[in-house]
């Protein structure tokens, strides 16, 4: 029931979101509200078992959105340089590539898919498997210095940030 | 009058032609009762005949393959391509399509 | 079932897929979109379910004959709403301009458009709309369960 | 010549699916060819629709006042979810087929012939 | 004049990153080193060249009329779903390819093959 | 006020009640039954009402979705924009064999159907195929005849790969289903290219705009061979031994009804949309020579058939020879007043008076393979003997239609076979000679069928046949008797509008077009 | 042999498809448009709807949507029919 | 600035065609699959680029759908490819 | 300004023949693999393009339905049709 509510507030949100510039409450016409709220309603009840399937609503805390948007700057930094350094790499074809295996020590779901898909993103790295129940990632690295690496070298100090917002 | 079909060339009425078939019928009936009434089809008279022996059931019917076998072998040089053609492949059906396509719009095309 | 990355991401997807099906659907009348893309775009949401949570997990989750409810419903309920313009004709869009819902009259010319016009053409969406998500959705569940019947016998 | 490009392409594409059908033997493959002469179809419809300068008929918010054909579109439109229906029932009756025959090889499947 | 030379650029850095990850698909030797160049280089570029769009319009809604900032917005929705969804992509095709047994070439180490992953 | 509607309303029950029948199976089989026969015998009714309309006042027309259901076109336009139903002499007559064969179709599958699984999507697919088949022959519009094609074609393949637990009935549904979308497909492409020329899709509208330029010819081409070959058409006819075969057997009689919804189709195309504007004697002559390759090469392989329904589907093909011989000597002769009034016109009344026969005597033929199949389970004419004995209801039937098929009087067969060799003598006597063989060559194969299975020792176990099997067979005998004992009076009530309807297409563009 | 033939009639088809496309009117100026400029200058009046596809899905030709739904209705009965029990 | 995002859209163009010669050349399935997913990345980009260039804000839609979407026939590849489903 | 909307128009030209010459491709190579997991990528492949072409000509509601239809839906029907028969050709 909880689930279905707040998975309904975001699909509200979403909506609004798409259909911003219709009507003059504020961004919105009356029967566009009124939609919103039937079909957010439906969606949440459709879609409850999925999106916070645990029951867990830390992520509806705003101070980890805030540290979110946050973290979007280093990650933006790293991104670019990941970018420059795979461009050298395509130029010169110069790869030293393998897969090495990190801890980074997160528990929660969302936390580890932020974590993989930031990794890869960004410099010269590539999730390639997840044990399920460690949750140890196995990375595909472009240019291996270690072949037991710290998590510093892989990810640029990212579970640090991720742990402030997901768990 | 009812039941009367004109073809063009001339008519067809299928009620006198019943009625004459029920004619011929009472004519043909009569002709059978004049005929002795003593023979019966019952005993060993009835049964089919093979070198004195008994037939099993299954024998005595003809098969279907067996009809028109004559028929079949004598348009044997006709039956061979055609039942070739008939391969049950996909491809050949489709083939068909095209190939007559082909030629319909050839035709069509130059009408 | 596949990765755990991959099943949170589709958490999260999920509902966007669905509320963004529904809005396609909803601006049937405005913007490209209507009944087939929106119910499509749901359908592939199941999809992705699917694929993702395997078939068991889903199956616990919905069942195929209440899909097959759903798609009825929607065809009965398109062709219910062309039988209800037989006061007139066969089709008959008896909603439109009449000031009731989805009744007002648009404004001629470029204008971002009212969503509470054009008669019955949101309901029509929205019957098709079920339909299509339902019949499409069905449709990849059942094939999913056409293929694992043969390794059971 | 290069002005009817797209409507050659879309003849291309027809031709791309016969060829398919007639000589590939595998039932998939027939199944992707028959997609193939429906996507050609298709794109031919919206090509007949174009014309040039114009925008989508959709007044929502449209810059130009000129507009392309819309009835294209609406048959289109019919043609593609026809074209899906056909393909989930076609396949369907191929994973049948590899049920009880064990092959999906054209020249295998026919015990139906004469 | 000043925005239009942001555009310019964020169209420029786009195009290039695009380029460089298509021309990194052909040169790059296995799966994995391709997927490097696919993901990564096509996001930014294409990151870029939608913020150029978005750019333009938040602009125009500034000087033109509001249905410039709907496109800056839907836009930024696509390209939102192309942030979510592109990496977990490359992250399902490279298990894919690990687990059907394609391995990375020239590869250093490979601890997943030698890991006890038992899954 | 109900007959302002009967056309959207023939095509709009089955429809609403097929949609509704899987939600109805959920309560009660039996009710689904007795709900799905009463929609089948409602329409019948309907379409009865519908043809006393017709043939009383012309040409019905029904628009969709406009501001009343007579024709309003547009102000200042001279063309229909919406979906126009356009229904003359020939489209009723196709439309009351449908309903006719539907319905009886239904009232069989109750006790032939009874022990199988899945009866209610198979009830479902029954009634969206009768009313693909409405709808193709009722609409005015070329798209929207390609949309029913499709639905007829789906419906059709479905309901052939019905028997899940053989593989033939697979391959067959598979084979049938790439055959009928290629076909489809090329007449969706046809239609394009039309559109794309004169930017209309109304038939009567095409029709009064065709100049006959080098697109039309290919759109002719493609259109005529994508519906020759849903007919069956030699040599496209590979497909049809398969389906009809392996179809249940209702369910082949309602495939045979509509086959000949796609020869409607070929005829209107033929004869409405490219009659008016070219000399149709290359065309007919197209369809003579596929008709002649029909009747030929369908009984010479029908001979030779082992399989029971195999045989009869080939038969099937050589008996579609007739109608394209009988009509397509009508569309030869078209521009030709003289001919036309002389033989043409007659040819054309037999071409479309047989395929209101063969509905009949064809689906009775099925239905009674489908009734030695229920009851001894083979469907192979070598394992077969004796049944006439037990099902001595089902040997009467089959005489019935093996004598009609034959073309021997009494009996419906004959009279239109009749009226095709003479007419077709005057035009080609070759031709009529041909015809006449092909029919003794039936004979022969029936004579061989009702020898092997009915005739002979008691050698397998037989079943009875269910009343409502017995019932549905015996309401066609009637039908074959009634016809071939009658038949001036179907000729001038039925027969001889549709033919009317077909040649004078002027009337259907007048009754859009206004004069023209 | 087959190929050969197979192969000829393809070319023909495939050239009497060219000749289509090359004989259609010029790519993007359509020869005659008045059932379109109809729905075109109309749809928004008489339908009240801003997208023209769509009101001419809906509304001016309803009833080839409601063949299309039946399409697919059929098409997931026949799968479904395809894939059921066989025993009860 | 029209004319602009039409040149980018000409460059991604022909940057699709060297993902459809990795999906002609791909030594392995997954190759083919990478090749697949740069060119839905660089159409997705491409119809951004394409509904500025026309000015037409409801175009978007398409991009929205097509970003959500071509991930699920990716994810089918990849679940075909692990040997699942 | 005339030069400036011919310049445009020229540009959307080699879009469309770039398009349209990928589309090609991408069919060729469909019909042409003998592995079938290839060929349904390619076919993907078809699909996508040939939605982007008909953004290009201006019917964005055709091209949701060919997106949502053509590249998520049939992919993944063709994939469970591989996965319930086989994946090479000649089998």
């Amino acid at each position: 029931m909880r689930s279905a509510l707040v998975t309904a507030v975001m699909a509200f949100i979403l909506y609004l979101i798409l259909t911003v510039g219709t009507g003059d409450i504020l961004f919105w016409s009356s029967a566009e509200i009124v939609a919103g709220i039937l079909l957010s309603i439906v969606a949440g009840i459709f879609g409850r078992k999925l999106l916070f399937k645990n029951e867990d609503y830390r992520m509806l805390n705003p101070k980890r959105w805030i540290y979110f948007i946050a973290y979007l700057c280093p990650f933006l930094v790293a991104m670019a340089r990941a970018n420059i350094d795979v461009a050298y790499r395509v130029i010169t074809g110069r790869i030293n590539p393998g897969i090495v295996k990190i801890s980074p020590g997160l528990k929660t779901d969302l936390g580890i898919t932020m974590l993989a898909n930031s990794i890869t993103l960004t410099p010269g790295t590539l999730s390639v498997e997840i044990n399920e129940k460690t949750n140890d990632l196995y990375i595909h690295w472009i240019n291996v210095k270690h072949k037991e690496p710290n998590i510093e070298e892989v990810c640029n100090g990212f579970p640090k940030w991720i742990r402030r917002i997901a768990e | 009058m009812i039941g009367t079909l004109e073809t063009g060339y001339g008519v067809w009425s299928a009620l006198y032609w019943l009625l004459g078939l029920v004619v011929l019928f009472i004519i043909v009936y009569f002709i059978y009762s004049l005929g002795g009434k003593t023979v019966k089809a019952s005993g060993d008279k009835g049964k089919p005949f093979l070198s004195g022996n008994e037939m099993e059931k299954e024998k005595i019917h003809v098969k279907a393959s067996n009809i028109y076998w004559g028929f079949t072998e004598a348009l044997k040089s006709y039956y061979t391509p055609l039942k070739g053609g008939h391969t049950g492949n996909i491809n050949d059906y489709v083939s068909w399509f095209v190939v007559v396509l082909a030629i319909v719009l050839i035709l069509a095309g130059g009408l | 079932m596949m990765s755990k990355i991959v099943r949170t991401i589709t958490n999260i997807l999920y509902s966007s897929i669905l509320i963004f099906g529904f809005y396609i659907i909803m601006h049937g009348h405005l913007t490209p979109g209507g009944g087939f893309q929106g119910g499509a775009v749901v359908a592939s949401g199941i999809a992705l379910v699917l694929i993702a949570y395997g078939y068991d997990t889903v199956k616990s989750w919905m069942k195929k004959s209440n899909l097959s409810v759903l798609e009825s419903i929607g065809a009965l309920g398109f062709i219910g709403i062309a039988f209800l313009g037989i006061g007139t004709t066969f089709f008959y869009n008896f909603l439109a301009n009449s000031g009731g819902l989805f009744g007002d009259p648009t404004v001629i010319g470029i204008n971002p458009g009212n969503l509470d016009t054009s008669g019955v053409l949101p309901l029509m969406n929205w019957a098709v709309g079920l339909k299509v998500l339902a019949g499409l959705g069905s449709v990849v569940l059942l094939m999913a369960y056409g293929i694992r019947k043969g390794d059971e016998e | 010549m290069i002005d009817n490009l797209p409507f050659i392409a879309c003849a291309i594409l027809v031709i791309l699916g016969l060829y398919t059908l007639t000589f590939k033997r595998n039932l998939i493959k027939i199944v992707i060819g028959l997609n193939l002469v429906e996507s050609g179809v298709n794109l031919f419809l919206i090509t007949l629709g174009y014309k040039s300068n114009a925008v989508a008929p959709i007044y929502t918010m449209a810059a130009k006042e000129e507009m392309v054909l819309p009835t294209p579109q609406a048959l289109t439109l019919t043609s593609i979810v026809i074209g899906l229906a056909t393909t989930a029932l076609i396949l369907s009756f191929t994973i049948l087929i590899y049920k009880h025959y064990k092959t999906i090889d054209a020249s295998k499947v026919r015990r139906l012939r004469e | 004049m000043m925005i239009d030379t942001i555009i310019y650029i964020f169209l420029g850095i786009g195009v290039f990153f695009n380029g460089l990850g298509s021309f990194g698909l052909i040169r790059f030797p296995d799966v994995y080193t391709r997927l490097h160049a696919a993901t990564k280089c096509t996001t930014f570029g294409s990151i870029f060249t939608s913020l150029g769009v978005i750019v333009y319009g938040f602009y125009h809604w500034h000087v033109d009329s509001a249905s410039y900032g709907v496109l800056a917005i839907h836009a930024f929705i696509a390209l939102l779903a192309l942030v979510i969804t592109n990496p977990t992509g490359a992250h399902a095709i490279a298990r894919a390819a690990h687990r059907s047994g394609v391995y990375p070439k020239r590869a250093v180490v490979d601890k997943l093959r030698e890991g006890d992953l038992s899954d | 006020m109900i007959n302002e509607h009967l056309p959207a309303l023939i095509i709009g029950i089955p429809l609403l009640a097929a949609f509704a029948t899987p939600l109805i199976s959920k309560i009660n089989d039996k009710l689904r039954n007795i709900f799905v026969i009463g929609i089948l015998g409602a329409t019948l009714c309907l379409v009865i009402s519908l043809a006393f309309n017709v043939f009383n006042n012309g040409i019905f027309v029904y628009v969709m979705g406009a501001k009343s259901p007579g024709l309003t076109l547009p102000s200042g336009y001279k063309m229909p924009v919406r979906i126009i139903l356009e229904v003359d002499g020939m489209s009723i007559f196709m439309a009351i064999i449908t309903s006719i064969v539907s319905l009886l179709g239904a009232i069989y599958s109750w006790a032939f159907m009874h022990k199988e699984t899945g009866k209610d999507k198979y009830y479902t697919l029954l009634l969206i195929l009768a009313a693909g088949m409405f709808g193709m022959e009722f609409t005015g519009d070329m798209f929207n005849f390609f949309v029913f094609l499709e639905i007829t074609s789906i419906a059709a393949c479905g309901l052939v790969g019905f028997r899940i637990n053989r593989g033939e009935s697979s391959e067959a549904a598979f084979k049938t289903m790439v055959m009928y979308t290629l076909g489809a497909l090329f007449v969706l492409f046809a239609i394009g290219i039309l559109y794309g020329e004169y930017d209309a899709l109304n038939i009567a509208t095409l029709a009064s705009r065709i100049r006959y330029t080098m697109l039309d010819k290919i759109a002719l081409g493609l259109l005529v061979t994508g519906l020759a070959m849903k007919a069956g058409a030699v040599p496209m006819h590979m497909w049809v031994p398969d389906a009809y075969a392996e179809a249940p057997a209702p369910i082949t009689m309602i495939l045979v009804a509509n086959s000949q919804a796609s020869l409607y189709g070929l005829f209107r195309v033929c004869f409405t949309l490219y009659g008016l504007t070219i000399s149709t004697y290359t065309l007919g002559w197209i369809i003579i020579i596929l008709g002649v390759l029909s009747m030929f090469i369908g009984v010479t392989m029908a001979l030779i058939q082992k399989k029971i329904k195999r045989l009869m589907a080939y038969h099937a093909i050589s008996q579609t020879g007739y109608m394209l011989l009988g009509v397509g000597v009508g569309l030869a002769v078209l521009s030709d007043a003289n001919a036309l009034n002389t033989y043409g016109l007659k040819a054309m009344e037999g071409g479309i008076f047989h395929i209101m026969n063969h509905a009949m005597y064809k689906g009775l033929l099925f239905l009674t393979a489908g009734a030695v199949i229920y009851a001894t389970g083979k469907r192979n004419l070598n394992e077969l003997g004796g049944l006439a004995h037990k099902m001595k209801f089902t040997a009467i039937f089959f005489i019935i239609g093996a004598a009609a098929i034959a073309g021997l009087p009494p009996f419906n067969g004959f009279a239109s076979k009749l009226i095709i060799y003479e007419s077709v003598y005057k035009f080609n006597p070759m031709l009529s000679v041909i015809a006449m063989l092909v029919s003794i060559l039936t004979l022969a194969s029936f004579v061989k069928v009702f020898q092997s299975a009915f005739l002979g020792p008691e050698i397998i176990e037989v079943k009875k046949e269910p009343k409502s099997m017995i019932f549905a067979m015996l309401c066609l005998s009637v039908i074959i008797i009634a016809f071939g004992l009658f038949p001036d009076i179907v000729v001038d009530k039925i027969v001889a509008p549709a033919a009317n309807a077909l040649v004078n297409s002027m009337q259907y563009i007048a009754a859009i077009l206004g004069g023209a | 042999m087959r190929k050969y033939v197979l192969l000829a009639a393809l070319l023909i088809v495939s050239g009497f498809m060219l000749l289509s496309a090359v004989d259609m009117h010029p790519f993007g100026s359509p020869d005659r448009e008045d059932m379109d400029k109809y729905f075109i200058n109309n749809a928004q009046e008489e339908v009240s709807a801003n997208n023209v596809v769509t009101s001419i899905v809906f509304d001016y030709r309803g009833f080839d949507t409601l063949g299309e739904a039946t399409v697919l209705f059929t098409a997931v009965v026949g799968v479904s029919l395809i894939f059921r029990r066989l025993i009860k | 600035m029209m004319e602009t995002f039409f040149i980018v859209a000409v460059f991604l163009l022909i940057f699709m065609i060297f993902g459809v010669i990795r999906i002609i050349l791909g030594p392995t399935t997954p190759d083919r699959v990478v090749g697949l997913d740069t060119i839905n990345t660089l159409v997705i980009a491409a119809m951004i680029i394409l509904g500025a260039a026309y000015n037409e804000v409801i175009y978007i839609d398409v991009a929205i759908v097509y970003a959500l979407l071509s991930f699920v026939g990716t994810l089918y590849i990849a679940k075909y490819l692990e040997g699942g489903l | 300004m005339t030069n400036f909307g011919k310049v445009i128009s020229v540009i959307e030209e080699i879009i469309q023949i770039l398009i349209l010459l990928i589309i090609i491709a991408t069919a060729i190579m469909a019909v042409s693999f003998k592995d079938l997991l290839a060929a349904v990528i390619s076919l993907a492949a078809t699909s996508l393009l040939l939605s982007l072409e008909f953004y290009i000509l201006q019917a964005p509601d055709v091209a949701i339905a060919e997106a949502g239809i053509g590249a998520a839906l049939t992919t993944a029907i063709f994939i469970l049709a591989i996965k319930g028969t086989v994946r090479r050709e000649e089998l």
